[in-house]
């Protein structure tokens, strides 16, 4: 092809263009699908007022891997959309806690399966649904609940990003993408939810049509940029665990 | 003081997984129960994060860095895992579809509350799939020390923390004994080895009944 | 394993107990994925006033397959719920037609994006969700709309069901499936959406395990009943091109 | 007659798919499109059954089976292709990822507006995933014949039968030509080779405005 592709030389070109005030969704669950060097780019690319949505901040643990934590010290977040705001052991701290305690970024907590269903229906033009999770709560204070065939829910609404930060295992030029085990967890939906859908992918990336159509987990549809990780030290690889290996 | 340790407290939850069940274990204790030998029953622990059908905690340097459970611990997989995504995993969990659910708590209250994502005084929280899972499943059993590490009980009349989801613990492991909330108080359905009643009672801050 | 698996010898004992009043949803789009053998063997098992959910009531083209026009004149159905209740084209007549507009037989036509979103909600958790699809025409008649964001959107709730016929490439005995091509159509959700899942399989059914985890389709989680569809002339194969071609 | 055959309707179409586009072709005439060498243009075409990336319809004994676009015709598979369920199909479509979907008609209204999913008089109708696919895609053309068997417009200044969905036609390719509408008519883009603006005009039923 003599058009310009999806594949991206390097992750600071790949986020360049990201504006002060965007939404990002980050993907990942403890380690696996975590694009940490996505993340180390934005760092470095310094756009600010930024909302970042994930699964958690991060940095409950050592060593400190890349994370929005690591965004909100950098003086870049303005709001966090996660499942986790607090660490779950009241004897850890997570480096986000006191900048929220102290007011200087907005948090809103929502529990994981709504995350992932308002990032799905945002990629599925559903604009809103009922759940059952947080009737009952001091999360649905307020809030409009329903009941249907006798069962109280409570209203939620699609969260669209205009960027998706994700890892993957594999891609094509096409912007197919494989995620290997655990890995999979938001990456799908991140890609569903965001208008552009940035990858940081392990393996080189592959020849259009290398991947089964049957085996795709994420359609090029989906797909934007993709940046292939370069090897250590430059690039940081699979999980913490490893990195604290070296 | 005698009772169980943290892995009996789970083998112990674990004997009462019947054949057949579809299992979520959560962060901490919880996921020890995946290491428990269950004989010729046919479990399959499922983990918020998609995996379908995982096994014990690998040893370092066995480990695929691809693989964690709800607790980003490395595990295996047993023969016949699948993996989802985030929100097939959670339609799974919305749709009854858990048998059982095993979390950590604060606190576990006699009517069936139970507070595990928001300590008092903090302005945040931890709700991780708590909420999904614990309004959504058929069973939620609890695990957790009885007491706290100041030696304040955990099992109360009423929980003081903001709920998690109300009137839905079944049954609760701690260090001292198996307990079904049942009221107005906890019934006792076995204590751990060395423990008596009384000792148990004074560790607990709602009538226990024996069982 | 000693204890009963999931595999069953033939189609008639995989419906032999299916109660009259049941709702059942039948897989496939036009051709692949259609559960031809389990829609034979239920001509064959009589059940009676059963509400059938699928793409179309079938039999527009020639040679007829077992299809739900079938179980209608068979007088097996009290209700249909498809994307199709008439053919598209004004010349051709749908078997189903006739008994409909007699007033035998009930239907509800629901839009196809809205019909695989229902399903796929039924086996989510969702009681409701709002879609923007048809608004404004004569189905959104008297139905509750919302405007979200400044657009109008209509509500719409599950669709349970008590039993899915589902057709799939490959499975293991643990109940795990695959899908070939333009066969997984609604397979996964109709999966999805039932308590009992009974699936007719093309390949035999393969050991526990033998499907590679990150290439599953459908969990076992969702399937409870597998039965390899014998060769022909016994069992029906592939499509309705290739049983013409006979 | 002159003008333009099913397949010449589709090409012309097909002309205005612009590079990058991902177009859904509806049952019948529009299914032609992907017959149309494209050159160098990438073009995805999507099939509401999931199937990501087909092409041409294949000949017979070349057919794989298992394969069939929304028209139950065997299609190919261009490289990069990708099979999705049909929640997922449609969550492409209702996210507004389509760039355009052409379909037939029974009916075009000047303002936009079109019908295909009921007749008249029938109680049912073919409903399929028009509605979704009009009400989201980000343009609707449509292909029809210019006229009925009988010879009755069916490029009209309101539609008679129940309408798919209000004022999203952009294009029309009918035998005689391609289409605009424009409100209170239809502007002229294209006469078929030998179609004059009066003959036409004569086959519509409501003004076409010179192009």
């Amino acid at each position: 092809m003599t058009k310009p592709g999806k594949a991206f030389d390097n992750m600071v070109a790949a986020v360049a263009d990201i504006p002060d005030g965007a939404v990002i969704a980050f993907g990942g669950f403890a380690g696996p699908g975590t694009p940490y060097n996505l993340t180390k780019a934005l760092l470095a690319q310094g756009a600010k007022r930024l909302t970042c949505i994930a699964n958690t901040t991060g940095g409950a643990q050592q060593p400190r891997m890349p994370d929005i934590g690591m965004l909100v010290e950098n003086g870049q977040v303005a709001k966090v959309i996660c499942a986790f705001t607090a660490a779950t052991r009241p004897t850890d701290q997570l480096p986000f806690t006191p900048y929220y305690e102290r007011g200087e970024v907005e948090a809103e907590l929502v529990p994981q399966g709504t995350l992932a269903e308002r990032l799905r229906a945002a990629g599925a033009g559903i604009p809103a649904f009922y759940t059952p999770t947080a009737v009952g709560t001091e999360l649905a204070r307020g809030r409009e609940t329903r009941i249907i065939h006798g069962r109280e829910y409570l209203l939620e609404y699609a969260l669209p990003c205009d960027y998706a930060f994700i890892r993957a295992w594999r891609a094509d030029a096409a912007g197919n993408l494989q995620f290997r085990l655990s890995q999979r967890n938001f990456g799908p939906l991140m890609a569903m939810a965001a208008r552009t859908t940035i990858v940081e992918v392990e393996e080189p990336i592959l020849p259009v049509g290398a991947i089964d159509p049957d085996q795709v987990h994420t359609s090029g549809i989906f797909v934007h940029r993709l940046v292939p990780i370069p090897p250590p030290p430059e690039g940081l690889w699979t999980t913490r665990r490893q990195e604290r290996a070296k | 003081m005698s009772g169980w340790d943290r892995q009996q407290m789970a083998d112990r939850l674990a004997r009462e997984f019947q054949d057949g069940w579809i299992v979520n274990l959560g962060v901490g204790i919880p996921t020890l129960c995946s290491n428990t030998d269950i004989g010729d029953r046919d479990i399959i622990y499922h983990a918020e994060n998609g995996v379908i059908g995982y096994g014990p905690v690998l040893p370092p340097g066995q480990e695929d860095l691809h693989l964690v459970n709800a607790g980003g611990q490395n595990v295996s997989l047993r023969p016949g895992a699948a993996i989802v995504h985030h929100a097939d995993s959670f339609a799974i969990i919305r749709s009854g579809r858990i048998d059982v659910t095993v979390m950590g708590a604060y606190e576990v209250a006699a009517n069936g509350d139970f507070a595990n994502w928001r300590i008092g005084d903090a302005k945040g929280g931890g709700i991780g799939g708590a909420m999904d899972l614990a309004a959504c499943a058929r069973r939620v059993f609890i695990i957790l020390e009885h007491t706290t590490r100041t030696g304040e009980p955990r099992l109360l009349r009423a929980c003081n923390l903001p709920v998690t989801t109300r009137g839905v613990v079944t049954l609760v492991a701690t260090n001292l004994g198996l307990f079904a909330p049942a009221g107005d108080g906890f019934a006792v359905r076995e204590l751990a080895p060395g423990v008596s009643f009384e000792t148990a009672q004074t560790a607990t801050g709602a009538p226990l009944l024996p069982g």
